[in-house]
């Protein structure tokens, strides 16, 4: 066939096919309270149970509106509030066992709540004190990472480290968790712990709050199919769950976290749900979402829910209502008194841990520093 | 006639010129669009020029400057918004691989007008990654341009010369200035300087003082600051690659003193290569050796320290001091 | 649930169904040379087509030996042979209407052939002498591109310009081609070339020469499902076709590029393949794969196949096979004789295209260098 | 008693010593296993310690770097193997974001013990992206330590210096002189140079030289071929970051001239910051300005010039010639 010649006829295919309407999700509890059945997930909570899953989302929504009062009142640089997300981080939170490992984003407030460690913890971070600096091993919660995607690889890498040391396989395993939002899904990033992870076995669950923006930006500008769908394709199970039930999110998660720690390889999760406040405190949501959309996402509050269960259920009364409120706001006032006591950190230690082994160049400067700020002793300065 | 704008709003202004001016303009990033950018700068453009030509782009950064690559090749002159100064990482490769290379690697045949605009530096009391002056990651790399504008009059005029080049150029916003404000000679029909040449802000005799994008307001306020005691003669880089020193070298003859003022690191950053190369032009002429007053070699630190990591109006000071008493 | 509280009991479920057998490829044409029907995909060759396709596999093939053999001669420094993937090259090639465009790694010889492109292109790369130095609008085929992944962004870039330029919904439209191999898949900017070109709807196709290896890296190492089924999770629809199969590439490709052009958006084909001699000239692939296997794609050579049909369907006989035969070995020739004469850049010419305005920076080194070289003229240097 | 061997198989055997040390020592990257790397460094290693510590991963740079992280967080100690210069831009996020920050964020909590490995620098011929000298993108760089052997007795022990270091690493290798040979002192304990130390590879009295990586050879040679007429001593920088500059410092002020080589383009490169110090720390002693001989301000050309473009004997000598001509 030589250039020029007229293109052979060929075949107009239909393959095409229509995509398939976007599956159910996961579900378990309506928004109205009702507690439904779905074929592969249940829970099997004691009353008690449901009063504390009850108590974690009031305490962590609550928690979560003092900091975003105290960014008002100048006390915190900014704030990523987890307004709306608190059954996606309460239900996947509390599914986690003690020896399982999380890798958050900057958002996951509520899910450090649930692995038990004082909410004080990132808010160093958010005030300037520091950039965040705490023990990942210590409290088997990595430090938040602000880079969008960077942590699923480091998950990943700890999960693969995980199986090198022969967690996996047994009850006993050890699971990871990568929290990451709908818009890191774009990520290079993102993408290759998908890879790494299906290539290597990795014990490990990427968590997706698809809470339907990356800052302006609506889902659609992410992909056009829904984002569970992504993980097939790489060679693991992808599931939706309502990430406004807590229940469900709790079931789905405490499943995959199963199957990682069995040696059954790497799950998505996308937990479908909304960020109802702005993406941070220095953000504007009336500029690019209208009202009538964040009102339909109200009705499907995933603390209201909850509330509704426990009073058709008669597993609580009003006595209880109070007192959980009471105790969150017991903590609010107990969480802001420490951030304003914070002190702010001495200036010669910004030379500090550049290196583990140090380096003389910083050792050269911090004392530079030291002399030039000596220099000014005495006056006003 | 001249406006009085905030430096945010100059480039806000000098973009639409770009985009009225030339078809083939784009402006694309991470909340451009509808928010007009997390700074506001691109604010309003999608609305007057539309969704095709004002695209908020998938959260991925080497996709936005590789997809940039090609529709460059295809004719387009893309402007490229970074979020943040510490968000450029990802596309990286993208920038140093191909964006700085496709001219050289196609002998001249492929053009790439494409401007990288980036908000840097720090001042502004943000968590990490906000507050990073990168410029010498791209002024090393050969086949980058890089420019920092420090008024709104060079705001807006630099950023219309960035999109009309058919160079690459990094376009560096030093983001706490972005609300100060200043003439902006709108009316003019085109700038009154190249865009790769320094300039003189504030004449000196006893010593030269360089400095670029946020440090150059730093520079002028520590010159008026020792007014009547010492002289400061205080130049804008303006363009950090290509450098042009001839205005540098002019000065550093007259006065036999310079200090180099930048909030990046001093190790391997402008600094040094301006300490270099004027040591090599004017090596008879200096009474000490080029100085550097910069950020420190740490990685930026938290932002209640950060003031003290920054150069101030005090440290450019002690920089002075220091060149007097050597 | 407060912490420490023993964890309710949950549902093991057995929704992690057992991987699909991987599906057939389309084939069009088996090894042996036989014609066998798809449902969705033909194509209606005339038999001077059929003779075309030959010839380009044979010409295609033979200009690679040559190369290779200049490159054991020291007369260029590297070479990528495309041996063993003539099929899903000219298949591919073939497909492209005059005003789609290629965007190539460094391997694609064949594609660049069947463009009408003089194979002389490339070969300045590879001896060293530039680049790969050429317009990429005048060939509509971008230059190689070396660091994997890199031209899949560009390509969907171009693309989104195609559709800005209002070039899609016809049958005149353009397409764009990006092709890479089966290694970069693991790469984030292919991945994010998939997000991106989903989203804004682009018509690409993403055309994966999968031949097994990324240098010594088996298949597995970069994913353990069939690499076309990643298309789906990013929206589009993925194929694979027997990439030995000069006549189903064709079909698929054509059918895929066409829908680009008409505006039904990206399609991911995997051309199922084998890389046959070593990855480079500088390769050993003998440290890596074993003979049998090399064997095993022998008999699914993609020269061989159509031959045989040709033979089988009294299409062409011994003289026209030698012919075919004889007409590549003078074009190697000529080839070869271009190579050698090709001559070695001006050194001060390095100085030259860095910016398309100039610098005073590289106008000063220029100058420098040009007096130090001339410092040496009339000594022995 | 020493062994003869070359700089590839110095680095093989010292990786070896790495992983014979500390089980967890690994190395990853792109086919480092079965292959053994495409200039052989880690041959045999997998076939000996197994595909669980020698690990051919997929083909993604970030994904090397950004599980290695992930893997140091869990208590391993990763040696990452990046294939050629050209193509560590994919991980350069990871790298500066990531592995460059992580124990200044931690505030010391989490150590990064990660080498990346990079065969760098041109001279082979090959084509484009395989002959890059990419040291002052992690040498500017806060948080990263830089290091470069020159002969096989440092590839040696630098390489089991940077593996046992608790601080990340970019370890650059020369890749032309991998074929180089050498006496090795394999049967020694201890190395005899801390790894961030210069040395004084060749005493002299006229003018100093400094070089590191596949430049001291060339230093060295040039260094003979002046012998006689002029001392030239040359000085192996060794440790990129943090920079050893006292031994420079010394020579210069006994030698009061000083030319850095590099084949890395000049502009903001270490040859600046050498020069920067060199002048603030010794600046009357100078005779004249510190020279850079460097490979030009363009992206690495074609391998038909790249002799032309990088520094060799006579481009060191023309830099000699013209610091006594000052
Ligand atoms: C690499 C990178 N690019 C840009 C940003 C700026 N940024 C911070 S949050 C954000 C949106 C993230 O959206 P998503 O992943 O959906 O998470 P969400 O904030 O909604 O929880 C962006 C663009 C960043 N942090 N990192
Ligand atoms: C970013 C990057 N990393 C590494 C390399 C080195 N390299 C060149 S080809 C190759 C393997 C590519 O495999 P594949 O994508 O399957 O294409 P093939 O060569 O098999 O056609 C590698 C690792 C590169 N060119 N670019
Ligand atoms: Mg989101
Ligand atoms: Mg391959």
């Amino acid at each position: 066939m030589a250039k020029g010649d007229t293109a052979p006829a060929r075949t107009r295919t239909t393959r095409r096919a229509k995509p398939a309407p976007a599956p159910e999700f996961v579900q378990l509890l309506t928004p109205e309270g009702e507690r439904v059945d779905h074929p592969s997930y249940t829970v099997d909570f004691t009353d008690e149970d449901y009063r504390g899953l009850y108590r974690d989302l009031v305490t962590v929504r609550r928690l979560d509106a003092e900091a975003t009062a105290l960014q008002r009142q100048g006390e915190l640089g900014i704030w990523a509030s987890l307004l709306g997300q608190e059954a996606a981080q309460v239900g996947s939170g509390r599914a986690l066992q003690p020896q399982d490992m999380v890798f958050p984003t900057y958002r996951e407030h509520g899910v450090l709540y649930c692995r038990g460690i004082d909410p004080i913890m990132p808010l160093s971070l958010f005030r300037g004190v520091d950039q965040g600096a705490w023990d990942p091993n210590e409290f088997k919660f990595n430090m938040y990472t602000i880079v969008i995607g960077a942590q699923t690889l480091h998950a990943t890498g700890y999960a693969m480290g995980v199986a090198k040391d022969g967690k996996v396989g047994g009850p006993d395993g050890e699971a990871v968790v990568a929290y990451f939002g709908d818009g890191a899904t774009s990520q290079g990033d993102v993408n290759e712990a998908f890879v790494w992870s299906s290539v290597f076995n990795a014990p490990i669950v990427f968590f997706c709050q698809n809470n339907q923006y990356a800052i302006s930006e609506p889902l659609e500008r992410q992909t056009r199919v829904p984002l569970f769908q992504r993980a097939a394709g790489f060679g693991f199970p992808g599931i939706r769950v309502d990430g406004n039930d807590v229940l469900a999110v709790y079931a789905v998660t405490r499943d995959a976290l199963d199957n990682a720690r069995q040696g059954q390889g790497p799950t998505l999760i996308e937990a479908y749900t909304y960020r109802m406040g702005a993406h941070t405190t220095s953000d504007d949501p009336t500029r690019y979402r209208i009202a009538s959309e964040v009102e339909a996402w109200q009705a499907k509050d995933p603390v209201k829910r909850v509330r509704a269960f426990l009073e058709k259920q008669k597993l609580a009364d009003d006595a209880f209502f109070d007192e959980v409120d009471e105790a969150a706001r017991v903590q609010a006032v107990h969480l802001r008194e420490r951030v304003l006591d914070m002190p702010n950190p001495d200036p010669r230690t910004l030379f500090d841990h550049v290196y583990s082994e140090g380096s003389p160049l910083l050792d050269e400067e911090r004392e530079q520093f030291s002399a030039y700020l000596a220099s000014f002793e005495g006056s006003a300065h | 006639m001249t406006e009085t704008l905030t430096l945010g709003k100059a480039l806000n202004v000098g973009l639409r010129r770009s985009l009225e001016a030339d078809d083939k303009v784009l402006i694309m990033g991470e909340d451009v669009g509808k928010l007009g950018g997390v700074f506001r700068i691109t604010d309003g453009l999608q609305k007057d020029f539309g969704e095709d030509r004002v695209i908020d782009t998938p959260l991925a950064e080497s996709g936005i400057i590789g997809t940039a690559v090609g529709l460059a090749i295809r004719g387009y002159r893309p402007v490229c918004e970074i979020q943040f100064d510490g968000f450029v990482y990802p596309a990286y490769d993208q920038i140093v691989s191909q964006v700085a290379k496709m001219t050289y690697r196609s002998r001249g045949k492929v053009k790439m007008p494409i401007v990288i605009r980036i908000p840097f530096g720090g001042g502004i009391g943000a968590v990490e990654h906000h507050s990073e002056s990168p410029e010498a990651y791209f002024a090393h790399t050969a086949g980058l341009k890089v420019v920092s504008c420090s008024n709104p009059n060079d705001a807006y005029w630099m950023i219309q010369q960035a999109v009309a080049s058919d160079d690459p150029i990094v376009f560096l916003e030093p983001k706490r200035r972005y609300w100060e404000k200043g003439e902006v000679d709108t009316d003019a029909t085109a700038p009154s300087f190249p865009l790769h040449s320094a300039r003189v802000v504030r004449p000196g005799t006893d010593c030269t003082v360089v400095a670029y994008g946020p440090m150059v307001r730093t520079a002028l306020d520590a010159a008026t600051a020792v007014d009547g005691e010492r002289s400061l003669e205080v130049i804008d880089l303006r363009s950090l690659s290509p450098l042009d020193l001839g205005p540098v070298y002019e000065s550093v003859r007259r006065t036999g003193r310079l200090i180099v003022v930048h909030e990046a690191p001093s190790n391997l950053g402008m600094g040094a290569e301006v300490a270099a190369r004027v040591t090599e032009h004017c090596f008879y002429s200096l009474e000490a050796p080029v100085l550097r007053v910069t950020g420190f070699n740490t990685p930026y630190p938290a932002a209640r320290v950060e003031e003290e990591y920054l150069p101030d109006l005090d440290r450019v000071l002690d920089g002075v001091d220091r060149t007097f008493g050597w």
